[in-house]
């Protein structure tokens, strides 16, 4: 897959303006973007996902134009098929963990799933460990157990891309290993690429083939796995402090060389 | 003129103050003539012209005075030469039962009379027929202050029921039937005769059964039941000779 | 035990002019509530205006524009022979534009109380706008839907001045229990009026409830 | 241009009628919404009965209770003097129960739309039940409530059977608008009628657009 | 502070039933609850602050009772002068940052707050690095900005005992860390105790003097720090295996050791 992203927005609420350029391209099919709190990330993956209109600029999967300001192209979200698991989870209240994980699969106006899609449904569930909650509704569930039902109900309908806002944010460590481990089979079971927003270092070890960091709304640096042959540049570590004491920690001893920036 | 069996149904627009008695007129008029039934549709005078103005399907239009039906004949909205007045009425000055100093339109004015319940004069007949008796007597002036006007003569009676006015106008008609709870002060002679015209609508197919209703409302036993009612008799009689030209209603 | 006729007309009159506002209460809800648009605070008041006219009034605007000679009236009668005048179909009209603005306006409320964060989430599950609608927006402003729907239901059950005017009050045909126990309330048959008034509430009272029974079952776990 | 006392008057009338529901309609939308006792659902339905009723017949009723020889209104005359009947108070008793209703109906919808999790946050908070109320649930609920009181408003303005029949049609001291339109299309003067309704419409709509107006500005950010 | 919790509740959704049973003690003013996702974390919290009425008995505070339903004490939540930050924020909606923390600040009915309050609240504001945001409403911010927004207005009022839900799940590390260090120096400041629920091992090393683990509504066990002279005992690891795999990785070296269960 190549996801290429180069978009501006600004947001105002009350006096406060925030701006986001975030420009970026990736050819892997994993791709992790880190960043600080606030630094736009999941604005980034809205826009990718159709939530957010950017200002400007240019939305591409493959080389195919998602979103194009100058050449007035807009796909609604319905059409753009990618999969996207909120922060928030956005559960529909109404609708119990199975109806909501099996709502995507829903043809036409019918009022049942259909078999194959039970089966599905099912399936899913089971493998996140989320069957006994299927007659629940959303409120009656712990936060770990929102998150996965919301997990299930991004995947299930295998997108051709799927975005991941925090996903393992709630979940013990145990349940987060095997999440990951779940989620790279169907990875590549279905060859879906992925784009993960994570704040966690052990998710960045797994999916970051290309690795974007946000800072202030723009994109500080992208590196990617492919290029660790690259020679590290110095000074850099002391510029963004806060995420060289990380990589101090986590990524310095692994395969992760920062690129030039952009 | 109708095959035999099926029920030809007349449809009179009845002010509302002849409700109860057209109920049993009806039942009479559908004993004597097979194969006609009568519904009545009631409402004000202004509204039930209204509604013939806007094509209501209606047959016979009875109004509680006469400027309502000079307007309908305006309008051309009745057949020349159907209209009569079968019935006329009084206007009574009533009392609650126990307000015994009210015996006349001149104690309207004593300290004691806070207020006096009428008809709209706008809208509702008798209404019009108490404020030009007043305005004849040189006491609207004087009176119109303490009036509480109502919607329909039938509030004003139910104001005196209930003992919220001290005094009111109200039809004959009206007092005859609540006469345990309120007592009549005195009969308030009119400027204009109180009457009740009636006529078949120009716009209605059944002409010739709507003309034989009204011929009925003309007749000794009609009359009678009306007589029973508190009505009182003042019948002008139908010329000799109704040209009818039935209209174009279609049956909903 | 009075003639029950009228009640029972007035249950149809008034299930037919419900089902008529709420398709248009919550069409026009919906555009209001989702679409920002210039003069939509002036249509909303509009649309609410049916409410402020006396209903006489009304019915009296209403029969210059759907009476037989009326603007549009004329019209339906020339092309279809058919007049609304007196016929319970009047009735129903009457009722509709009465019970229209309670409808749309809660309607509107409704609309608005729902996150669009479902919506969007409905959106990128694949939905269409019509199958987000569906699916998302109107389970879940159903509360405020149904308090909306129950007020509309009592009012063209309760109306009178509008209904009249278009209708009639032509017994066993267009007279409603309104006007029934207006009727009685003008002969001075309390009796009658009072008893009437005891059916008619004890059946809204019991059509309420069951409303609000089976509303609240079909909402369990939330 | 005709005399605009009335309407005046009428304005007045509803603003006091509506404060008066707003305040029994919210108080009961929040005992419905947030207890669960025997009988809520029969309650709920009691309630909305006034919109059932025709106004006039309502009319006769609130003079049953509340006219000098009525069961309340007795009460009121001998202990205090004081009558509603004829008077612009007895007017504003008629709009109140006229509009009640209508915002006991969408208080309630509205409160039950607000998600209890932030009154709890404020109760941990420190809140007691009634801060609760008033910083929390009023505030969220106020969409909701908004549309009620625009319905009430206009329900009172436009209300004229149950009016009539407490306060009577006192030129200049009971007559509203909604009587003067009717004086006027019972009498057959359509000028003077359409004119008053323009003019009624007119400025009920600049209300209703300015209460939106002020609500929306209020609701900033959200 | 002296934490004593020994609680039942029951809870039905659909055919499905959850069972509380959770009793533990705790003598230290660091306590953190961990355990699996849906395993009555949350729910046990919530019944020490007051949002969830427990069917049988007691809750503690230093002897205290908070709750007993022997002697049928159950004191409101606003009694009680707890801090709570709730999982999912629950920030009002209608207020901006500075108005929602300084919500419980307010006295009375006046509309504006004192000017010490003001002063307090900028204070925290700063400390939290959300000062910018003060303008903002709850929607018009990140997932990491919430979550912060919800802890300073939870910390605001000095509560007698602070519960946190997962305080830092959505910041990033460099974040965290900050706020790890700010909370414990406004423990120390106001003698404050802490009880956190957690799935951060690190959040483990820094508050837990008094570690609870939570399993299938049940406490599984409860670890001190004092108790670190006692034997560890054996076959406990393979047993609890999610816990004792997180264990060898994080705490094993540590002073941890586990006491007998409960
Ligand atoms: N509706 C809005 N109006 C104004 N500003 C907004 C709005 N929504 C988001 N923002 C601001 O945009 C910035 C980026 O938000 P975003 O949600 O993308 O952050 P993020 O990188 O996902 O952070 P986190 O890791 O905390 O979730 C934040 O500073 C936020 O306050
Ligand atoms: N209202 C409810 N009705 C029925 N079951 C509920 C309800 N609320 C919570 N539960 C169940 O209670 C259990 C415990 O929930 P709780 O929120 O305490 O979990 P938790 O330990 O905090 O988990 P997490 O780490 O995922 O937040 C869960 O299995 C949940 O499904
Ligand atoms: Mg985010
Ligand atoms: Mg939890």
């Amino acid at each position: 897959m190549r996801l290429e992203v180069d978009i501006r927005k600004t947001l105002h609420s009350g006096a406060r303006r925030f701006e986001l350029e975030a420009a970026f391209s990736s050819q892997d099919d994993l791709t992790v973007i880190f960043g600080a709190s606030g630094s736009g990330k999941s604005l980034t993956v809205q826009a990718i996902a159709g939530l957010v209109t950017p200002e400007q600029g240019r939305i591409a999967v493959d080389g195919e134009a998602l979103f194009d300001a100058r050449q007035g192209v807009n796909l609604p979200a319905r059409a753009r098929r990618v999969g996207y698991l909120f922060q928030d989870y956005a559960l529909f209240p109404h609708l119990t963990v199975r109806e909501n994980i099996g709502y995507p699969l829903k043809k036409g106006w019918r009022f049942n799933l259909l078999p194959e899609a039970r089966q599905e449904v099912t399936e899913i569930m089971a493998s996140f460990e989320i069957t006994h909650l299927a007659g629940s509704y959303p409120a009656e569930l712990s936060g770990g157990q929102k998150q996965r039902v919301a997990l299930a109900r991004a995947m299930i309908k295998k997108p051709s891309i799927l975005l991941l806002d925090e996903p393992f944010s709630a979940l013990d460590s145990m349940l987060r290993h095997r999440m990951r481990m779940e989620l790279l089979e169907i990875r590549q079971r279905f060859a879906v690429p992925l784009v993960v927003i994570t704040h966690d270092p052990a998710d960045v070890e797994v999916f970051g083939d290309t690795l974007v960091i946000f800072a202030d709304g723009r994109v500080e640096e992208v590196s990617s796995r492919a290029k660790s042959a690259a020679p590290e540049v110095e000074g850099w570590r002391e510029k963004v402090c806060w995420r060289a004491q990380w990589k101090k920690e986590h990524l310095a001893a692994h395969r992760f060389v920062p690129a030039a920036g952009i | 003129a109708n095959p035999v069996g099926a029920e030809t149904e007349l449809l009179v627009s009845a002010a509302a103050s002849l409700t109860e008695s057209f109920k049993e007129l009806t039942k009479a008029y559908e004993m004597k003539t097979p194969g006609v039934k009568v519904r009545c549709n009631f409402g004000g005078s202004g509204t039930l012209m209204q509604q013939i103005v806007q094509g209501a399907p209606a047959d016979v239009f009875v109004s509680a005075d006469k400027e309502t039906m000079d307007r309908a004949e305006k309008g051309g909205l009745i057949v020349a030469g159907s209209r009569i007045n079968f019935v006329g009425n009084s206007l009574v000055l009533i009392t609650p039962v126990k307000m015994v100093q009210v015996a006349g339109l001149a104690d309207l004015k004593s300290g004691q009379v806070h207020r006096i319940a009428m008809g709209n004069p706008n809208s509702v007949p008798a209404g019009r027929y108490a404020k030009a008796a007043l305005e004849k007597q040189g006491l609207w002036q004087a009176l119109a202050p303490k009036c509480v006007m109502g919607i329909s003569v039938k509030q004003a009676l139910e104001y005196v029921m209930r003992g919220e006015v001290e005094a009111g106008f109200v039809f004959g008609s009206d007092a005859a039937a609540a006469k345990e709870r309120v007592r009549i002060a005195a009969e308030i002679p009119t400027v204009t005769p109180i009457v009740y015209p009636v006529a078949v609508v120009a716009g209605s197919r059944l002409q010739a059964e709507a003309l034989a209703f009204v011929r009925f409302l003309q007749s000794k036993e009609a009359q009678a039941i009306l007589a029973k009612y508190g009505f009182k008799a003042e019948l002008s009689s139908l010329p000799a000779q109704t040209k009818l030209m039935p209209g174009g209603y279609k049956r909903p | 035990m009075p003639d029950l006729t009228p009640l029972w007309l007035t249950l149809q009159i008034a299930s037919f002019a419900t089902a008529i506002a709420f398709v248009f209460g919550v069409a026009f809800a919906w555009l209001t509530a989702r679409f920002s648009f210039w003069g939509r605070d002036f249509l909303d008041a509009i649309l609410t205006l049916p409410l402020v006219m006396p209903p006489t009034v009304l019915g009296y605007y209403l029969i210059v524009v759907w009476g037989r000679n009326g603007w549009l009236g004329s019209r339906l009668n020339a092309h279809f022979g058919i007049s609304l005048m007196f016929t319970w179909q009047g009735a129903v009209l009457a009722g509709t534009v009465v019970a229209f603005p309670l409808l749309f306006k809660s309607a509107r409320a409704a609309f608005e109380g729902v996150s669009t964060e479902y919506e969007q989430a409905a959106r990128i599950l694949g939905d269409t706008e019509l199958r987000v609608f569906f699916r998302i927006t109107l389970p879940l402003a159903a509360r405020g839907l149904l308090a909306g729907t129950m007020l509309a239901f009592a009012r063209a059950m309760g109306d009178f001045g509008a209904t009249l005017m278009v209708a009639g009050n032509i017994e066993g045909k267009t007279q409603t229990a309104s006007m029934a126990v207006f009727d009685a309330v003008q002969a001075g048959d309390y009796t009658l009026a009072n008893t009437l008034v005891a059916i008619m509430s004890l059946v809204c009272v019991a059509i309420l409830v069951t409303i609000n029974k089976l509303a609240s079952r079909g909402r369990a776990g939330r």
